[in-house]
């Protein structure tokens, strides 16, 4: 008996040890890979690599076309992801009758979440491009990508809604409220954090997408920023995977500074959802 | 005489609207035009999914048309583009994607599970809230980092002293890339999974004298098992799915090889390669990664569709 | 003086599909009266009190038969606007359930959503509600501050100056203390001998020395029955029924 | 004066890119408000958008096929074909190769044949190493693929097909400096700017540089470098000043960017004129 | 007959982070008698029966001052083995709170994890402890069902059931019967009742009609502090206490 209580206790000092190994690799990769990233990126790294458009030079190469480009193809994607995502969840937890048909969209929506990101990028060629004719625009990648991130959008703001205490829609109710006064005065604002939380994560995804934009065509040396939502673009990621493929070596120093950007607007995004959830989360 | 007697009466809205609704609502300020703006927007990801498909079975037709199904799915050469002698048997590029997603897998399910036990069962809040936006980071890292990362620092500081005679571009790092991309969502999605365990079991299995590790393993895990497991699977599809990283790192070779050291080729890497090159539209080349790419997208779909199912069975409904 | 009746309950049965959690309920409901209903857990009070102002109606499966008057008038006709119905029969729950708005917004959110824009009168409404809810002086410096930061009798009263606002005939109150100290509760009973000069109140409470205390009627449920209901003395000293006896010197409950 | 409006759009080799990216890059100094737009697809890629009159210039590092010309033909679009510089394809080994030092043309096309029975360094040259042979070259919708195989292997386009085939040559390179066994052939600018971790070849003992490929002394690798125009887009007064804009840089920018330049660029300047008017 | 005391509290004083939730308690509690504790909400009674199992240790920044014997010996030495503390400690929750597993799992995973493999000796256990919860006969078709099957009554049973099969010597009860009909209340009742022919019982409850009819002592429980604790009929019949008989006869709570 004392025998199994020493093995009881052994079996969960050596878990708790595997399990912090397992979380320390997480931990150790990423520092690794922030290293990585940094070492190398800082070294071409000024200023002006914010305000100069890409050069044939490596050091007067510059990421404004694409810092430009993400910033366009994502301020669209933004409202376009947010309203139909959040219409979307309304409909389907405050609208919706519990029947097949709903299960069906529902599965329908958690289905497309794992569909890879590039058969998005055939879809966005496919319709965006070709057969509507917007060419390879910010347009089309932004509906391109916010084709591609609705469903966890959707997913997201479903569960946000979900989390919405019943007490309060009843509150509403009481009061005489109707159904969609419900919805868009209470409902929805008790959930806009969450809301807002999944949105940004969702973005900081599509900021790092980068094959179903090559899909569509969007591999192009510009020396502008784009001036509407009909022109061409390139956007970070792609610049960073054309500099990689560049004769020149320091490239390679100056592909890690565009990463070392990306990663450092990633972080301000999640900073900023991490500190929604926790100045929300508080009950 | 009571209106809730007949609150269940059909009528074709009901198939779309909950029939509660018409009860929440004033006869002066109905919203009836809200009702129907909700119910569009929902229909964009039903679109989105018949456009898919739409896209995928007309462009892929041309290309069956010229290649028979069985030999594309059973032909173990893969070689659309060089002449003479064309082969489109498909094997080489899903056995590729099999092995990243593989790979990915052995390293992301264990390691991501147990970090998610770490997380709920072992390490103090404070520790887990500020792991979690640092996992978030790691999933946001954009895959091309993450594909350079593996060409430039895996492969020759990781990998090469281990293994002296792999090669620049290898499936082994490919999938170690992959499995670090996927790692964060196991571990987020698990450990919302097993937070979502009701506080009470969590307690009833402490009040019988368990140790932590037998809360978590035979508590815990199979109280939020539907929930693990759905993480796996959005995992596992995203692997599937992953492009930039095999594109970079894993080579543009298409080959059956069980050999983790050699260069491969996946359905994805494929697709992009053809699509950087943008061969001519209308050529079998072109239709050639729509075959692909149904292909690709069916695999997908029917893992999260099988997944579904059995999900389904093990799903527990706490109070 | 005859008295008023405000509410005529006739013999109602509700049904949570197959289950039937109510069975011939006929009762009456006079007005600038405390009603209490109590009875042991799950004997139905939650459910009868929601059949009041259609609640149940968010329900789904749930069935009624029978009728309730309110004023004369049935409301489970085809006909009647359940938005105006609630407007008129307000409702406090168990749980203090304020949006997670401003205090001022909590209140004013019924007078909103009932047409009521302009500002001023809203601020008089907000007030006159929040003083009637006694809570005024509590909150008067912090309006606009969040209603999550009161404490959790604030928070109630809020919850009661909300209902106020609409000004409603009835007020339904599903156990209003049950989550509060003895303090809050006391301000709360208080609250309640003062609002019944304006309305009609019906109070569900798990609390049979709170029904004694505050309140003129009692009606004690059982298992979906009315058992009793009576002047609130006569249940407390001399019941009728051998079962309400039981109940009310605690031999079971 | 007006300041000059417009856009530009271009696609199409990856050979040419680094000359077209310097020159959209130099002109948009000169002319901010043109928006010049460089895209990376093959040659193959971009006659494709090309000829369905996606874009006003294709950069190619082959000419043009009948098959391609008549697309565009069908589509209505009128070209006109312009040299800009000389490349020479370069076969490149890894730097610790010491036995590779040249190959003959038949050599190469013993490697790269259809069907090819090569499998080791020994199946070569029998004194080589008998280790397994790894290959790397363009994707086949490359120019450099196309001009490879046409001098080689006798037909535009036949190639064994077991190598590691990219369009990016960087991913080329990579792999050839990370394997002792490694052969491959890209544009001369990618070998140039890699020399350290690369080695070339010579071919039939000639080894490629700036002045073998200028003195068409680097045969049969030595190739012209393309840029298409589409005439309407000529009219354009953008696309003209763009044009001739690059004509009269080429001379300077050309040997930057690895490549051998005409001798002279004058007749490809008056062809610009006479198309613009 | 001179008492044995199996559980002597000494002393305490409870914090959670820098609230003090307990203060000064000190009581004994006898063997094989049932304990009750009553007290208004928020009082502190589930934090003090919490801290005789440690219960309070899985929550962060609790602190515990003085000391608790269990059996003569202290349960906060350094060196105790909690894991050991709850097993002979056993608790019974206010929510009924099975595993998602099947029932007989359910109870045989305090016997499983305590080291018993053979599959005889486990079914015996588990039918035993079943039927020590008065749960055997309503179930013994269908030990392998989910136990998320049973009704509230049952699934509290079932953790009554799960508690016992560990063979605890003291069983902790927090407010078990509060999400409970008032039949199902009864046999819970009926079972703690014999229950405490084998084992020491402390009950919190909300009840205090509950509290008189199943325990031996009762303690009452005020803002932190212990105001009162004797034989449960002083208590109900002459409380030494005002507060206490403030609370009993219902002018707060
Ligand atoms: N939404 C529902 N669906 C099905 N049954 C329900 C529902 N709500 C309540 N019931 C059942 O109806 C019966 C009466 O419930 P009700 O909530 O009215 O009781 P109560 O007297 O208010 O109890 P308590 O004092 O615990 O609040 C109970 O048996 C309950 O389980
Ligand atoms: N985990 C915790 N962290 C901080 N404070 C807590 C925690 N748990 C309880 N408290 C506080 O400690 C006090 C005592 O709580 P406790 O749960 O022991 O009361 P109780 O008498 O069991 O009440 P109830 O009858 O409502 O269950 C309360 O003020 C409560 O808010
Ligand atoms: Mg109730
Ligand atoms: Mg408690
Ligand atoms: O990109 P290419 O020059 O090889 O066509």
């Amino acid at each position: 008996m004392a025998d199994l209580k020493k093995k009881r206790m052994r079996t969960d000092k050596i878990f708790k040890y595997v399990f912090l190994v397992f979380i320390s690799l997480g931990l150790i990769v990423l520092a690794a890979l922030i290293y990585d990233i940094v070492s190398k990126g800082t070294i071409m790294l000024d200023w002006e690599f914010f305000t100069r458009f890409d050069s044939r030079f490596p050091e007067k190469a510059g990421i404004k076309a694409g810092l430009y480009g993400t910033i366009y193809v994502i301020g669209l994607m933004i409202p376009i992801t947010f309203f139909v995502g959040t219409a979307t969840a309304i409909y389907l937890e405050e609208y919706a009758p519990k029947n097949k048909l709903t299960d069906l969209i529902k599965l329908n929506i958690a289905n497309l979440a794992g569909i890879p990101s590039i058969i998005y990028g055939m879809l966005g060629l496919g319709v965006f491009v070709r057969y509507l004719n917007m060419g390879r625009s910010v347009l089309a990648g932004a509906l391109t990508l916010s084709l591609l991130v609705l469903p966890v959008v959707i997913v997201s703001a479903q569960e946000a809604l979900k989390g919405v205490p019943d007490s309060l829609r009843n509150a509403s109710y009481a009061l005489g409220a109707n159904h969609w006064h419900t919805v868009y005065k209470v409902v929805l604002p008790s959930a806009l954090p969450s809301i807002i939380t999944g949105l940004i994560l969702a973005v900081s995804r599509a900021i790092g997408e980068t094959a179903p934009l090559i899909m569509m065509g969007a591999l192009t040396f510009v020396m502008f920023t784009p001036q509407g939502i009909m022109d061409s673009f390139t956007v970070m990621p792609i610049q960073i995977f054309n500099w990689t493929s560049l004769p020149k070596v320091e490239y390679e120093l100056v592909a890690a500074s565009g990463s070392l950007l990306l990663l450092i607007l990633l972080f301000i995004l999640n900073g900023l959802a991490t500190f929604i959830r926790y100045k929300y989360s508080r009950k | 005489m009571s209106d809730l007697k007949n609150k269940n009466k059909k009528s074709w809205t009901s198939l779309f609207f909950d029939p509660k609704i018409r009860y929440m609502n004033s006869k002066k300020n109905k919203n009836g035009l809200v009702n129907y703006i909700l119910l569009l927007t929902t229909l964009v990801s039903v679109i989105t999914t018949v456009g898919i498909i739409l896209i995928l079975f007309t462009d892929s037709f041309h290309f069956f048309e010229q290649v028979p199904v069985l030999d594309f799915l059973t032909g173990i050469k893969w070689n659309p583009l060089i002449e003479p002698d064309l082969s489109y048997g498909v094997l080489p590029l899903v056995a590729g994607t099999m092995m990243i997603t593989l790979g990915a897998a052995v390293i992301a399910i264990p390691v991501g599970l147990g970090s998610a036990i770490y997380l709920t069962e072992y390490a103090s809040t404070r520790f887990s809230k500020i792991i979690k936006p640092i996992m978030e980071i790691l999933a946001g890292v954009p895959t091309v980092v993450y594909g350079y990362f593996a060409l430039t620092f895996i492969t020759p500081n990781v990998l090469k002293p281990i293994f002296p005679n792999i090669q620049t571009f290898n499936a082994l790092s490919a999938s170690i890339a992959v499995g670090i991309m996927i790692l964060p969502m196991v571990i987020s999605l698990s450990e919302d999974a097993l937070n979502a365990v009701p506080e009470s079991i969590r307690q009833g299995a402490y009040a019988m004298g368990s140790t932590r590790f037998e809360v978590a393993s035979k508590v815990m895990v199979p109280s939020a098992l539907s929930g693990i497991l759905s993480s796996f699977i959005l995992a596992i599809s995203r692997a599937i799915g992953e492009t930039m990283i095999v594109a970079v790192a894993a080579g543009m070779r298409p080959q059956l090889t069980s050999s983790f050291l050699k260069p491969i080729q996946t359905m994805t890497g494929f697709i992009v390669q053809i699509s950087l090159g943008d061969t001519p539209v209308g050529s079998l080349q072109y239709y050639t990664i729509f075959a692909v790419g149904l292909l690709l997208f069916l695999m997908t779909l029917s893992l999260n569709i099988i997944s579904h199912l059995i999900l389904k069975k093990y799903r527990e409904v706490y109070q | 003086m005859s008295k008023q009746k405000v509410l005529e309950i006739k013999d109602i049965d509700f049904f949570y599909d197959d289950f039937q959690a109510l069975e011939n309920i006929t009762m009456d409901v006079e007005k600038n009266k405390v009603t209490a209903l109590i009875g042991p857990s799950g004997c139905g009070k939650s459910t009868f009190l929601r059949t009041i102002n259609r609640m149940n109606d968010l329900i789904e499966g749930a069935r009624l038969e029978g009728d309730i008057l309110f004023d004369g008038e049935s409301i489970y006709q085809e006909n009647v606007d359940v938005v105006n119905l609630r407007k008129r029969i307000g409702m406090v729950f168990q749980q203090p359930n304020p949006f997670p708005k401003s205090i001022f917004e909590n209140v004013a959110y019924g007078p909103k959503i009932h047409g009521i824009t302009d500002k001023a009168k809203l601020e008089e409404i907000v007030v006159e509600s929040l003083k009637g809810a006694a809570l005024y002086d509590e909150v008067k410096d912090r309006l606009d501050k969040s209603a999550l930061s009161l404490s959790g009798g604030q928070q109630q009263r809020l919850c009661i100056a909300r209902a106020l606002a609409v000004k409603p005939e009835v007020l339904l109150m599903d156990e209003p203390a049950s989550a509060l100290d003895p303090v809050a509760t006391a301000k709360i009973e208080d609250l309640i001998e003062e609002l019944k000069n304006n309305y009609s109140i019906v109070i569900v409470t798990h609390s049979m020395q709170q029904a004694a205390r505050v309140s003129d009627m009692t009606g004690f449920f059982l298992m979906g029955e009315l058992v009793e209901y009576d002047k609130t003395d006569k249940i407390f000293e001399n019941p009728s029924d051998q079962r309400t006896e039981d109940y009310i010197t605690g031999r079971f409950g | 004066a007006e300041e000059l409006e417009g856009t530009v759009k271009i696609d199409g080799s990856s050979t040419v890119y680094p000359v077209t990216q310097a020159m959209a890059e130099e002109f948009s100094y000169v002319n901010p408000r043109v928006r010049v737009t460089v895209g990376v697809s093959g040659s193959g890629g971009g006659f494709a958008k090309f000829n369905i009159g996606e874009t006003d210039l294709s950069n190619a590092s082959r000419e043009i096929k009948e098959s391609e010309a008549e697309i565009a033909a069908e589509n209505g679009i009128e070209f006109t074909q312009f040299i800009v510089g000389y490349d020479g394809i370069t076969v490149a080994v890894n730097p610790e190769n010491d036995w590779a030092n040249d190959l003959t043309v038949e050599e190469l096309k013993m490697i790269w044949e259809p069907n090819s029975s090569v499998e080791t360094w020994s199946d070569v040259r029998a004194e080589w190493p008998d280790e397994e042979i790894d290959l790397y070259g363009p994707g086949a919708d490359s120019g450099t693929f196309d001009y490879f195989t046409e001098e080689i292997n006798g037909k535009s386009g036949a190639s064994r097909s077991d190598f590691t085939a990219s369009e990016d040559d960087n991913v080329l390179v990579r792999g050839i400096s990370g394997n002792k066994y490694a052969l491959g052939y890209f544009g001369y600018a990618y070998y140039a700017e890699n020399s350290d971790s690369l080695k070339a070849v010579a071919v039939n003992g000639v080894l490629p540089s700036p002045e073998t490929i200028a003195a068409q002394e680097y045969t049969p690798l030595a190739r012209p470098l393309f840029v298409y125009a589409k005439n309407s887009a000529v009219q354009r007064p953008e696309v003209e000043a763009f044009l001739k804009f690059y004509f009269e840089n080429a001379q300077e920018i050309v040997p930057q960017v690895g490549y051998a330049p005409l001798p002279s660029y004058d007749e490809v300047l008056a062809k610009v004129e006479e198309l613009a008017n």
